[in-house]
């Protein structure tokens, strides 16, 4: 039988029927199914999750003002997700795969991403600057929805390995209107495939509300497709941390695909080049920035005396450092030489293309010869 | 008349049409409120409502299902693709059944289905945001294809586009959104040239340099650029990739035997080759050089920092001129 | 909330828990969402269902029959659907609008199709014989699942038109599967679209057992997606008839959507080119045939003498007239004249395919020409 | 040397594959216990087990999107699409992932899948089962494009395609599958013509006739016709449709002086299209007439009956030989 956690949420933009472990106020609170996945987290790991968050919203910040400042041609504001992004990636093991959109950049600093990692490729000098096998991490996915069903099969290559490695596909909520997400979890399920679906759901998909792409919450949907899921505060980085330990444990157990809807919300404009004040109230952003999933958490971790001033301190000192580097990285990007655009079209040769690549250059040579006669 | 930008001229032209006929109707992503991220439906989902202006779930595929089946019950969608290259969802729906539903019901069910699409580079946009995929559209029987180039024409055919009772594909540069032109908005529009015709928008005498869209005005300044080098050059707007107005094109290539076509999209199978062929079948003993192409490389797009090594620019164009007037033929045919 | 009429079937090919009204050996048993409606039914409109069942029956026997004879290049049998084609269809008004994929004859039957509509597009002489119009059909779907949208986008426009008319979506089990289903389904939901999806779960998409297109029974997906569904067992026509009822109630009201899930069989191959014993038991199609459709329903009504033998006769010489119709128009189908390849690609004039279209008269012309002067 | 259908000459090369290379899987609808529709695969399943053959769910992007995921797992998934017309709904993942994810991901991650397609008419099949679609692939950077027309190079090819790192759309002429001829199955595949290669089917002098597919054939018995007119026509099987081996087809070209392209797609913006145009390109000077296409027509697939009135058969090929050979050049040239 269909089994599943989906609370009694009737709408898609429903924010108080999730599972949570932290409350807004920074209280911890219990959840019958989390706590149990929450149990054995160390000292050092919520540490390590502040960390991520405080460095993620810093490289978030420090993204828009290189682009406010025309360093980088694009910044997607990653602010007010932090928790959802980097309480699931450190549920992960380094050996599991992950396929994000673009929106992912907790997941990328939990993965021990580059500074350039965050800048080169928004400033337009290389559409990637990683090698996805190093963070076991694909290239971010623009096509939405388009890499869930990367990550459903390179699942099914797991299984077929024989590993107990996972993938994991994040999206966002208007994504899962997209057929490939339907299929992704069709696929999924009928090949019993080790894949978490994790569902940002942050309200907004540009500028059309969630509850356009559905009328129940999206997590409801997973069930019918004969996948458990699981509705979490996505502004609850140890809720979204025990969601997703949940989830592993099916993958890792063989018992097939799981499905996170973290619930949570897109703070800052779709993209540097958007508008949100022509769609959305402040007054709606003013009661989400209430529920800040940094400051919940570091209320917690005072409360509990995991953090103090000092770690505050040398984590915030750390994180400007990081954003210096990227600003570094971002000024002095190097530029790709012109045939550079001819590079790994193709992983064998090609005479076609070979010919345009050599024409191309004497056309370039021809160029420098007039110029160098002038 | 009056001067606007090419945005402004489609965002009247939508307004028009949507007050004109009831049955035609937007849909789109963000179209709404928001007017879309290029703001071309700017403020209508307000003055028409929002069964008028549609904003749609996340999906080209259920976007474009959903307008066959309105045109079905005798609608006239006017969608909106948010960019380029977010068109591939839609490709199944665009191919197999806009395209064919007219032809396969023997001409009971028509589609008169206008698919806008923000169109090509040059704007430093980022990965799939500056695709030219037009020449797939150009490739299916059952579509027409209308690629514009300043406000007037934007305004014009976009009206025709959304009069005709054929699918049309509908390019819209983004790069141009912003340029002003002058625009006749009363124009009766059954007096407007058709949207099927290419115009000569500068007259010369040694060569033929075809092109549509936005790289019209790159050249334009090649052709200008070419008159201080002493070579007179005719440029030609396509505006409609399909059908093409071969009486046109033909009519100046026998006039300077030497033609060159330039697009942004990658050359091959690309628009250039047909045109070429179509040229060189009808015109083949007034050439006197062989037809050159200038276009973006066979790659995928790149990087938007190296986007004006793919696109040609007036270096390029001229360069092609060179060859078409034979300074550098035979380098090109021993080479191969 | 989610309002789903699923059962507690735990797979997709589950066949016992499903809604019905008639039982496989023609017991009248009921049904507490279905009695209803079916309470009013009439005698003549079971007679008409009868009838429609029997004519299809006998049309798709012939169609086999003509294929075979090499009169048509396919035939797709539907041969054990004809309870949920018909039964459906008869719920309909005839000023709804119906989309339907290639096997849905028993529907083409009870619109009022005529003989030449059945044979002459698989006889491959064209695409379509019949104006939509006429019919309120559309041209039957090849590519799977397409149809689901079209049907969505017709209902929006019958809610912009403001009237009470229902768009119907017919389509298998394994069309299920396609994202532009999922995406229909979504569309759907969110415009309130007076729609109803009917699923034949004829278990087989060509080899492929529906157990591979879905873990849990295809009616569970609808209610994620905000949409009610019900289970109906597609052999008992009365069923599928009031279960259509259920679900064009739901439209007529404004209330949007319903889903249908119509568990059947194919009892033949997939068309005429398939050879399904390599992919399955002849056990298991003895076992549904105990289960025909027209053998129970003649069962009820011969029990409630609702029919009599003189009624099956005539209905059965209905029947043979309108196969030797149907054979009739096969055997004299018009050839449609060479330039006709040409007509219809675009309804106003195409200055490049005319000039083909001329240059092609031309060659047409030029042979003829030669060999009159051989 | 065997004597075997190309069906089967398919079903040896992707038994050899699976065999020989653990990371080798075939995935598609109906290709387990069916062996597919045309029984490309029959036997493979039992053969190989049912990880590697994969019956998939009924969804081409599905299949394409996890054939990426896997290819990212270091697999070499080899996709049945099971009817030409049934490529689209994978069109997205196809155009931008497959064809782009070596070159966004600097060569990083490699795409090494290949995309099996029964491929176009003649066979008297249903609506959209005889679509040639191949110049949508042909126009895509990234992709590598074949074409087979014997059984050998159907073998041969497969065999360097699924081997080849980089993704490969490989159409399989539906009406030559049960068509038999000799087949070395122990060829060194290292050895074997690379399957970018065109090849010379018959040697001739005064028309260089190119195609591909099972137009092959109707080339060569046009070109026998022919030569009891005295004619003598080169015939050029390409092979490869992305890339085009030019140097065999200018080669060629530039020894006759004439061409003649022929294939079954749509002429706008077809394959033929960009032949010509890269001959005239290359042989310019060569040419003693207008290269001339003789192609299926601009319009959706028609019915099945009327089938051969779109595909080109031998009598349209020798008026296009006649017509390349200026016998009614003036015509052409009067009538655009
Ligand atoms: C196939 C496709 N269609 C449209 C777009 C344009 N687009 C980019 S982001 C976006 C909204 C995505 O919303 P959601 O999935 O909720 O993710 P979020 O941006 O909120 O993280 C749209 C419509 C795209 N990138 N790809
Ligand atoms: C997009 C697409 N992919 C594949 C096919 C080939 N095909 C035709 S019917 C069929 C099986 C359909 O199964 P189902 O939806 O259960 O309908 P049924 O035939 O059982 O009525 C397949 C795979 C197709 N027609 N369209
Ligand atoms: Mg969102
Ligand atoms: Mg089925």
């Amino acid at each position: 039988m269909t089994y599943t956690q989906t609370t009694d949420a009737d709408t898609a933009s429903d924010v108080d029927h999730v599972a949570r472990l932290i409350a807004s106020d920074g209280r911890r609170v219990n959840d019958p199914t989390l706590d149990a996945f929450a149990a054995e987290i160390t000292a050092e790991e919520l540490r390590a999750l502040y960390r991520d968050m405080m460095l993620t919203r810093r490289v978030d910040i420090e993204g828009v003002a290189l682009q406010r400042q025309g360093q980088l041609g694009l910044w997607a504001p990653c602010r007010g997700q932090e928790a959802v992004q980097v309480g699931t990636a450190h549920a992960l093991r380094s050996d599991d795969f992950v396929f994000t959109s673009y929106r992912e950049l907790g997941v990328f600093v939990s993965r021990g991403a580059k500074a350039a990692d965050y800048v080169v490729s928004w400033r337009g000098e290389e559409h990637s600057t990683f090698n996805p096998y190093d963070l076991n991490v694909a290239t971010p996915q623009i096509i939405i929805g388009a890499q869930t069903l990367h990550a459903v099969g390179y699942a099914m290559g797991i299984q077929r390995d024989g590993s107990d490695e996972s993938a994991v596909a994040y999206f966002g909520d208007g994504a899962t209107s997209q057929g490939d997400v339907n299929e992704a979890m069709i696929f999924a399920a009928s090949f019993t495939a080790p894949v978490v679906f994790v569902c940002s759901n942050n309200q907004w998909a540009i500028s059309e509300p969630v509850g356009l792409q559905a009328r129940h919450p999206l997590s409801d949907r997973a069930p019918g497709f004969g996948i458990p899921s699981m509705r979490v505060d996505g502004n609850d980085v140890l809720g979204c941390f025990a969601a997703m330990r949940w989830a592993l444990q099916r993958t890792r157990s063989g018992a097939g695909p799981a499905y996170i809807e973290a619930v949570t919300y897109r703070m800052g404009p779709h993209t540097t080049s958007d508008d949100p004040t022509r769609y959305r109230d402040s007054e709606e952003v003013e009661r989400w920035a209430r529920r800040d999933p940094i400051d919940r958490f570091e209320s917690l971790l005072r409360a509990e005396a995991v953090i103090d001033d000092g770690f505050v301190a040398s984590v915030s000192a750390e994180a400007d450092a990081l954003a210096a580097d990227m600003r570094n990285a971002a000024l002095h990007a190097p530029r790709r030489a012109p045939l550079g655009v001819f590079d790994h079209v193709y992983a064998e040769p090609h005479s076609g293309l070979d010919d345009q690549r050599r024409q191309f250059a004497e056309y370039l040579d021809g160029f420098e010869t007039e110029e160098a006669q002038q | 008349m009056s001067t606007m930008t090419m945005g402004k001229a489609l965002n009247e032209g939508l307004r028009r049409a949507l007050a004109d006929d009831p049955k035609v109707l937007l849909m789109g992503e963000d179209i709404g409120k928001l007017g879309g991220v290029f703001r071309i439906t700017d403020g209508l989902q307000n003055e028409f409502g929002a069964d008028r202006v549609v904003d749609t779930p996340l999906a080209e595929s259920g976007i474009m299902g959903t307008a066959v089946g309105l045109a079905f019950r005798g609608f006239r969608p006017v969608v909106e693709i948010q960019f380029d290259g977010f068109v591939y969802p839609a490709f199944d729906q665009i191919v197999c059944q806009v395209a064919k539903q007219h032809y396969r019901t023997r001409g009971n069910v028509k589609m008169p289905i206008t698919i806008r699409i923000p169109w090509a580079g040059g704007v430093g946009a980022a990965e799939f945001h500056s695709e030219s995929p037009e020449a797939y559209f150009v490739h299916t029987s059952g579509l027409r294809v209308i690629a514009v180039s300043n406000p007037q024409d934007a305004y014009t055919c976009l009206r025709q586009a959304i009069a005709c009772d054929d699918p049309v594909v509908f390019f819209e540069p983004k790069r141009l959104y912003h340029t002003k032109g002058d625009v006749d908005l009363e124009t009766d529009l059954a007096d407007a040239a058709p949207m099927g015709l290419a115009r000569v928008v500068r007259e010369g005498r040694d060569v033929t340099l075809v092109t549509y869209g936005a790289m019209v005005r790159t050249a334009l300044d090649a052709a200008v650029a070419a008159e201080d080098e002493g070579v007179s050059i005719e440029v030609i707007d396509l505006r409609s990739l399909s059908p093409v107005d071969y009486r046109t094109v033909s009519a100046s290539v026998r006039k300077t035997g030497r033609v060159v076509v330039t697009h942004e999209a990658a050359r091959e199978a690309g628009v250039g080759a047909e045109i070429i062929t179509s040229i060189t079948e009808q015109c083949f003993h007034y050439l006197e050089s062989a037809p050159v192409r200038v276009t973006g490389h066979d790659i995928p797009y790149p990087p938007a920092k190296l986007e004006n090594l793919h696109i040609p620019d007036l270096d390029r164009i001229l360069d092609g001129v060179d060859r078409v007037m034979d300074h550098h033929h035979t380098a090109t045919e021993v080479r191969s």
